[in-house]
């Protein structure tokens, strides 16, 4: 633990389009690391205490050492708010899932927001909207005009709006992996820039599930067969995001014997997660007798998987290669 | 000085989700209207569409990270309507008992942290000291370490019963992924002893703190605090509450049963209307009809959560919380129109949760490994409710064959107090600000009237939360700005 | 020419085993048969190389079409089997390129073997044919 | 830290190949305003001496560590700059070619604009993959002097005696219980009409005879693991039932078997007994017993073969042996099996009596053979007037197989004046589609039948052969493509020229030793023209019919370049493996096994939660590489990194 007499590191926890599970987390953690939270001071989070903003903006840039934001940026505050923590902190940390790459509300990049209007302001059953009133970004109410901030078509992660220091995934992140963290920093014994800080290598590694040599085929869905809580699930033919993932969280879903689904993000060394799920899947996925197979065979297999996006993407489609659907295709 | 001002409540701190709240002065600078707005959306219900209706559990959590646990389960009820199973009762009871846990922990952690200070720091103290370390100040560290023993121990129960105690994964369609062994019912029932006691004592606090407090007390019962409207929430077989199963029962602000159905009919009963300003909608009762932001009969307004539950239920099965209940409705007139009175509502559910928590881990069947039912059916349509921290929440889900998700409709329970949350903004606001005078206590105490109802945006807007950042614009006549606070 | 000068022409790339299709390829120059000359190529070993994030960064980087060449089915690799490899991870991308909005037909897997300059040839007129009749890569514009 | 790249850049005219095409000025001026480039010039012809001079200057005036050569495919001169840069003291794999010439000025040659700017593209995607190679190091692994050789034919035999005779060891399988194969079969060969046994019984005597051969007849390869310098060989060996150190082919176990079954080595013309000798010359010189026929290895059941043996020689429990062998390289002749054309209906191969195949004349004509050298049709053993030659069955054709035989046009004339020679009277027509008389010496021998012996040659394919159910005589109906007038007619014997097709046994061969077939079904060679005899498995050569359609002359050649290929793997006692292997990073590996099975070569295998690849035996595909979900492996000179640097610039922006 680090010396009492140095000075307490300033720690400001910001967020944008999140769900607060992060929060959270930070909650459990402090609750679990008291002494940890010892040594820092948290200078600003809006979830947990009463601050102003100006305390925020008054502070001079650089003076808060570390911020965890957590969320992803959604709208044109969210991103006001980044920038703004962006400068304060000497160091920023993305937080969890949606920070680092989108999490699954990034998932709304497979629509834009005039489509999510239609199914939230008219479509969906409950709504009782003849004229299709909308929520609009400005609207005078009895002479006053009240400002919506503008819902962006694309979620984006944090390091694609500003510059990132270090990166701390999971959904939200595991005890563990912020203790280290928060361990690194106050010790000053961070990686180099642009670190996420997690081991680099897969979930498998992690997982006490007995494996063997991968071939696949038959895929099952998690409502249809009861898995074996020994075995690997892909063994099993139940899809698991496992092999893609970076470990870190203590295999916890697995544990609960639910196959994983990616919320830590890929390694360093893969640039897309759901490419790779592709890749790995269609090499096992009918392994067997591949060259007794024809065309048609071919497409019945991998009709098995009803969702590769959905599933290979759950938590990362807005840091893939792509970032998010085309909408521009008649 | 004779100018109309608004002031921008943006946002509210100390609530889960993101918001605001404006007030518009008139040329006396006396309160004309109020709004409060949130200005996110997600869109789960579009996104959604194209995924495997068995993922919904697992997606639907990341709605709200304070309340995973509601919609992980709303959602998973939903799944086995969809694929038209019954989940062994043994599944049912994991769930609900794993649900308990999170209930305790949702409502202590509101109580302390987020809607007690007010009351137990007092609502004109400064910001600085109004959050949970001024309350651990005020009643004593050792509570403090109590309180975090308690959150840790609902936490380490939810963990063993969900997987994960922040976005559960063991609920799947037909019934749970993991069944619960001796060892860990034999550590949930000790652990579940000392929440018993907890509560217990939280209760007490509640009691010593605001109703022996006669401030609070009065600001309690104070008419700037009251609101008339109907009242829905869940009650079992016998018209008890229920927290995770039942009918849907809705009540008149006289409190006579109007309306008592099952959650799948819920389309018969509940509306949402849309207004510019918000991105979240006004759910209303459908056979009274949505007449604007007012109280009273003819105002399909209608109100969830605890406050609620309590209001509908014709008691609570568990022989403590009973006679919390009791004692409530001897203090207060039923139904209870109070909006402070959520808060005493919440910590009596608190104790009927650690109750049952203790019935459900002693049921010989929880050890049980039947957990799950294979849907055989081709999957179609489905509704699943559950009764959330805050309130109501409904989860409804359409597939093609292949279960793949067709089309989704969500309604949480701070949707359904959204009416009621402007309206108690309003009210309180028009009791607070008088002569365009403006302070730090009276921003808090319009707040107040917001945080009662716990709202979570988060789950409100299905749409990203965030929690709601306070801001105080005040403009002049000629809407220039010439005062700001803010707050995030 | 002019009228030509307005013609949307392709920007395709192609992924060829060294083996087979990239030795077709050659072929077709050494027989000095002439095709579109819209396609850049890469050379790879084996079509099994192919990593789906590859042709998600083709496509990205602004290729209006992807072609992905190996050898014949079933026994032609000469790795055995990479190539079946290729097969089945192609049809999943299909389906992932659907759900992104991008059209299936900008990524075409093609078996051409050492001896199949003239297939070569017409794999890639036809292909220009189809990208150009399809339109530019919506995701250039980004 | 990689240095800073210092990339030379180097145009080929290649004559006016390129420069014919592509405005090498231009391009030139293009090139050198791409990054890392420190010196770009053209010249006539790089693969020159002066051309490759240029390059050695400037790597040391201009400090060069990477080099992209614009010319022609990578699959010709890849490897003479490579040899360059290495001389030079620059890493070999430093170097990068563009494929402006098979791939640009000659497939876009009337539209030079396009050309010039598919030229930029490809150099300026060569140039950015150099700054991403890495150094590498050719692997070595020890290699010995021991070859396998499987198959027993003229091809195996004539590799074994050179191996053997250079002094290395040689383990000689072979399927049947003789050596000899299709050629022992043969009464006489083209063109020089010697005796097909009076060559091959001298070397089957030595390949036995000599001490460097260990022969295993009867035996079939069925396992091979490993690689060059250490493959692990299992021979599964069938009992012959008799001692070959005791028999002394005596033939008194013949006489008493009571079993008779068809003989295959006389193209089931004759019979033999379920003990027999193949043909008297046979190597080893044993009788064998074939257990599916015997009664019953029992005297129980039979065991006249037992009483009858003076020598003690049977042995009915003997047993089959599994034998293991390790050897460094291995050579693969298993020949082929004639077309069997019972499938194709025109013909009526199989229902009319008188409608033979050329091998079953082959045999008759063989004076040891089921006619002791007379020629007769089965119908009614009489002799033949008129005797027709149908081409190309099973070769040529759509239907069956598209590739030439090679050897049907010379056989069909060979045996065409054979039977001239015996019957001067016989009329002897040969129907083909063109004769391909090739060979040294073919065309003269093909010449001399038509005008010496007056065979009589008809082109045209024949449509139909039908049977006067009679007399048993046939008509064949074809058309006669020089006249254009379809012709019909009678004749009492028609002899198919069937073609030469893959044994069964080479796909077993193909799985076992994973070295590609064709389309065709025989085995492929590593560069058709540049490697004829190496497959792409190092170590592994073929040689004979195995690879394709072959005579005898060309078989033994191929087989004694194998032999001296196998010589050039063995001598120096170490050999260099490519160093395009993959490798695992073990930081990120997480052993999920996805890799494990996906490896054609088995070169991955699980070492406590890791994988691990055999860089030996990997031959770098790189299917692991994709598949891996770790992004945890890494294809040497083919990362994701050096692909990635040339998809980015593959699109001009």
């Amino acid at each position: 633990m680090r010396a009492v007499s140095q000075p307490k590191l300033k720690l400001a926890i910001g967020l944008g389009a999140t769900c607060s599970g992060c929060d959270m987390a930070i909650v459990d953690l402090a609750e679990k690391l008291t002494d940890v939270f010892k040594a820092v001071d948290v200078v600003f989070w809006p979830t947990a205490s009463d601050q102003k903003l100006e305390e925020l903006e008054r502070l001079p840039d650089g003076s808060v050492d570390v911020c965890f934001y957590h969320g992803s940026i959604a709208n044109e505050e969210n991103k006001e708010i980044a920038e703004l923590l962006r400068k304060k902190a000497k160091t920023m940390i993305a937080f969890g899932a949606c920070a680092c790459h989108g999490g699954i509300p990034g998932l709304a990049n497979l629509t834009t927001t005039k489509e999510l209007f239609a199914t939230v302001y008219k479509e969906t059953p409950s709504t009782e909207n003849p004229d299709f009133k909308q929520p609009s970004i400005d609207t005078t109410v009895s002479g006053y005009s009240l400002h919506l901030p503008e819902k962006f078509d694309t979620v984006q992660c944090l390091h694609s709006c500003v510059n990132v220091d270090y990166f701390l995934p999971g959904c939200p992140p595991e005890v563990p992996l912020v203790e280290k963290a928060i361990e690194a920093i106050t010790t000053g014994k961070l990686p180099e820039k642009g670190a996420t800080l997690a081991p680099n290598r897969i979930l498998c590694d992690e997982c006490p599930r007995e494996r063997q040599e991968k071939k696949i085929s038959k895929i099952f869905r998690i409502h249809q067969t009861i898995p074996d809580q020994e075995k690997c699930f892909l063994d099993q033919g139940i899809i698991c995001s496992g092999p893609s993932t970076r470990m870190g969280c203590g295999a916890k879903c697995i544990a609960a014997n639910m196959p994983c689904r990616g919320c830590m993000g890929p390694t360093s060394k893969a640039l897309d997660q759901g490419a790779k799920m592709i890749a790995s899947l269609g090499s096992i996925l009918g392994l067997e007798g591949e060259e007794s197979m024809s065309e048609d065979q071919v497409k019945q297999l991998v009709d098995q998987i009803k969702d590769p996006l959905g599933t290979f993407y759950m938590f990362t489609l807005p840091s893939s290669i792509l970032k998010r659907r085309n909408m521009t295709q008649k | 000085m004779q100018e109309t001002k608004v002031i921008k409540i943006d946002p509210i701190t100390r609530l889960e989700g993101h918001g605001k709240i404006h007030i518009l002065l008139n040329k006396s600078g006396n309160v004309d209207e109020a709004y409060f707005q949130v200005v996110e959306l997600r869109g789960f219900e579009k996104f959604c569409q194209g995924r495997l209706v068995e993922e919904m559990p697992n997606i639907t959590t990341r709605i709200c990270g304070v309340c995973p646990w509601n919609h992980h389960l709303a959602s998973a009820k939903a799944t086995d309507a969809v694929y038209k199973v019954d989940p062994p009762e043994a599944a049912k009871k994991i769930r609900e008992l794993g649900y308990c846990a999170f209930f305790i922990h949702d409502h202590a952690i509101h109580f302390y942290a987020l809607g007690g200070p007010d009351f137990i720091v007092g609502p004109g103290a400064s910001p600085q000291e109004r959050n949970i370390a001024g309350v651990l100040k005020k009643v004593g560290a050792e509570v403090g370490s109590t309180v975090l023993r308690a959150l840790k121990y609902a936490h380490e129960i939810e963990e063993m019963v969900g997987g994960r105690a922040i976005h559960p994964v063991f609920a799947i369609p037909g019934g749970v992924s993991k069944p619960l062994s001796d060892s860990d019912c034999t550590k949930i029932h000790e652990m579940g002893k000392f929440l018993l006691d907890f509560s217990k004592f939280t209760v007490n606090t509640f009691e010593k703190t605001v109703l022996q407090t006669k401030r609070n007390f009065d600001l309690l019962k104070d008419d700037m605090y009251r609101l008339k409207t109907f009242y829905m929430g869940t009650v079992d077989a016998k018209g008890k509450m229920n927290l995770y199963d039942g009918d849907l029962r809705v009540i008149d602000p006289e409190g006579k049963t109007f309306a008592q159905f099952k959650p799948s009919d819920y389309l018969k009963h509940v509306s949402e209307h849309v207004e510019p300003w918000t991105y979240l909608k006004f759910p209303f009762l459908k056979n009274v009809g949505w007449n604007g932001l007012v109280e009273g009969r003819n105002s399909g307004v209608y109100r969830v959560g605890p406050l609620a539950r309590f209001n509908v239920a014709d008691g609570i099965s568990t022989p403590l919380a009973q006679a919390a209940y009791e004692q409530m409705f001897a203090t207060l007139k039923r139904p209870a129109h109070e909006t402070l009175a959520y808060h005493w509502a919440r910590v009596i559910e608190t104790l009927y949760a650690s109750e049952r928590l203790l019935e459900l881990v002693q049921d010989p069947e929880v050890k049980s490994s039947k957990i799950r039912t294979i849907p055989t059916a081709t999957p179609e349509e489905g509704v699943g409710a559950v009764e959330a921290p805050r309130g109501t929440l409904i989860h409804h889900y359409k597939t093609d064959p292949d279960g793949i998700v067709q089309g989704v409709n969500l309604i949480v329970a701070t949707t359904h107090n959204h009416a009621g949350i402007c309206m108690s903004v309003k009210k309180a606001a028009q009791g607070l600000i008088k002569r365009g005078k403006v302070d730090d206590e009276i921003l808090n105490m319009v707040e107040m009237a917001v945080r009662a109802y716990d709202p979570c945006l988060a789950c409100a807007t299905h749409t990203l939360p965030g929690q709601m950042p306070l801001e105080v614009n005040i403009y002049n006549s000629e809407k220039k700005l010439i005062k700001r606070m803010r707050r995030l | 020419m002019t009228e030509m000068a307005d013609r949307f022409e392709p920007q395709i790339l192609g992924f060829l085993c060294n083996w087979c299709s990239y030795a077709g390829a050659d072929l077709a120059g050494t027989s000095r048969t002439q095709y579109s000359p819209n396609i850049r190529i890469i050379r790879v070993m084996c079509s099994g190389r192919v990593d789906p994030t590859f042709v998600l960064l083709a496509l990205k980087n602004g290729a209006d079409g992807v072609l992905i060449a190996g050898c014949h089915p079933p026994s032609d690799c000469h790795y055995l089997t990479g190539n079946l490899k290729a097969r089945r991870r192609y049809h999943l991308l299909l389906k992932l390129l659907d759900q992104l909005g991008i059209e299936r037909q900008r990524v075409r897997l093609e078996w051409i073997s050492a001896s199949e300059g003239e297939k070569f040839a017409r794999v890639v007129n036809e292909f220009t044919e189809q990208i150009r009749a399809l339109g530019p890569n919506p995701l250039k514009a980004s | 830290m990689p240095e800073q790249p210092k990339v030379g850049v180097y145009l080929c005219h290649c004559g006016t190949n390129i420069a014919g095409v592509i405005d090498i000025k231009k391009l030139l001026a293009y090139v050198e305003t791409l990054p890392n480039v420190a010196v770009a010039r053209d010249y006539t012809y790089m693969c020159s001496d002066p051309g490759q001079q240029l390059i050695r200057k400037d790597i040391h005036e201009y400090k060069l560590n990477r080099v992209v050569v614009a010319a022609c495919s990578p699959a010709l001169h890849e490897p003479t700059f490579r040899k360059i840069l290495q001389e030079e003291g620059v890493s070999p794999y430093f170097f990068e070619m563009a494929n402006v010439r098979e791939q640009d000025s000659w497939v876009h040659m009337k539209n030079p604009e396009e050309a010039l700017e598919i030229a930029k593209d490809t150099v300026r995607m060569s140039v950015a993959r150099t700054a991403k190679l890495e150094q590498l190091e050719p692997k070595q692994v020890k290699v010995g002097k021991r070859a396998l050789i499987i198959g027993g034919g003229i091809s195996g035999i004539s590799a074994s005696l050179d191996l053997a005779n250079a002094g290395f060891t040689v383990h000689l399988v072979e399927k049947s219980p003789t050596i000899g194969g299709r050629m022992a079969q043969l009464d006489k060969t083209f063109p020089t009409m010697d005796c097909s046994s009076c060559i091959l019984t001298p070397k089957m005597v030595s390949v036995s005879r000599h001490p460097n051969i260990k022969l295993y007849t009867y035996a079939e390869v069925k396992d091979v693991q490993g690689f060059i310098g250490n493959f692990k060989v299992k021979v599964l060996q069938k009992p012959k039932y008799v001692d070959e150190k005791k028999c002394t082919v005596c033939a008194e176990c013949v006489k008493v078997c009571p079993v008779e079954v068809p003989d295959e080595f006389n193209a089931n013309l004759s019979w033999r007994k379920a003990i027999y000798i193949p043909f008297p010359q046979a190597v080893p010189p044993s009788y064998v017993l074939d257990e599916e026929n015997c009664l019953g290895l029992t005297p129980l059941a039979c065991g006249k073969c037992k009483e009858a043996c003076e020598p003690d020689a049977m042995n009915y429990d003997d047993a089959p042996k599994e034998i293991e062998l390790d050897v460094d390289t291995i050579i693969v002749a298993t020949g082929y099996d004639p077309y069997d054309p019972s499938s194709d209906q025109e013909y009526n191969y199989g229902f009319f009596q008188n409608v033979v195949t050329s091998l079953e004349m082959e045999r008759m004509l063989n004076a040891s053979g089921p006619t002791s050298g007379k020629v007769l049709r089965p119908s009614d053993l009489k002799e033949p007037q008129r005797v027709v030659y149908v081409q190309c069955v099973g070769s040529r054709n759509e239907r069956t197989n598209l590739y030439c035989s090679r050897v049907c046009c010379m056989y069909a004339v060979k045996q065409a004046r054979q039977l001239k020679e015996k019957h001067p009277e016989m009329e002897v027509r040969i129907f083909y589609i063109d004769i391909r008389a090739f060979g040294k010496g073919f065309e003269e021998f093909y010449e001399k039948a038509a005008r010496d012996y007056g065979v009589l040659f008809t082109r045209g394919r024949v449509a139909e052969i039908l049977e006067d159910p009679k007399n048993r005589n046939l008509v064949v109906r074809a058309e006669d493509t020089l006249l254009g007038s379809p012709l019909e007619l009678e004749t009492d014997l028609v002899v198919l020229s069937v073609g030469i097709t893959p044994t069964v046994e080479a796909d077993e061969i193909h799985k076992i030793l994973k070295i590609p077939t064709g389309p065709d079904g025989f085995f492929s060679e590593a560069h058709p023209k540049l490697r004829p005899v190496d497959t792409v498995i190092d170590g592994v050569l073929i040689a004979g019919t195995a690879a394709g359609p072959k005579d005898i002359p060309d078989a033994v050649a191929q087989a004694k370049a194998a032999a001296s290929g196998a010589v050039s793997l063995m001598a120096p006692g170490v050999y260099t493996v490519e160093p395009y292997y993959a490798l695992v990073d073990d930081t990120i590996c997480g052993g999920c096994g996805t890799c494990v099975l996906l490896c054609p070569y088995q070169a991955i295998s699980m070492e406590n939660k890791r994988a691990k690849i055999n860089e030996a035996l990997c031959k770098g595909c790189g299917v692991c590489a994709s598949a891996c979900p770790a992004g945890a492996i890494k294809p040497n000179h083919f990362t994701d990194e050096q692909v990635i640097s040339q998809i980015e610039q593959a699109i001009a922006k």
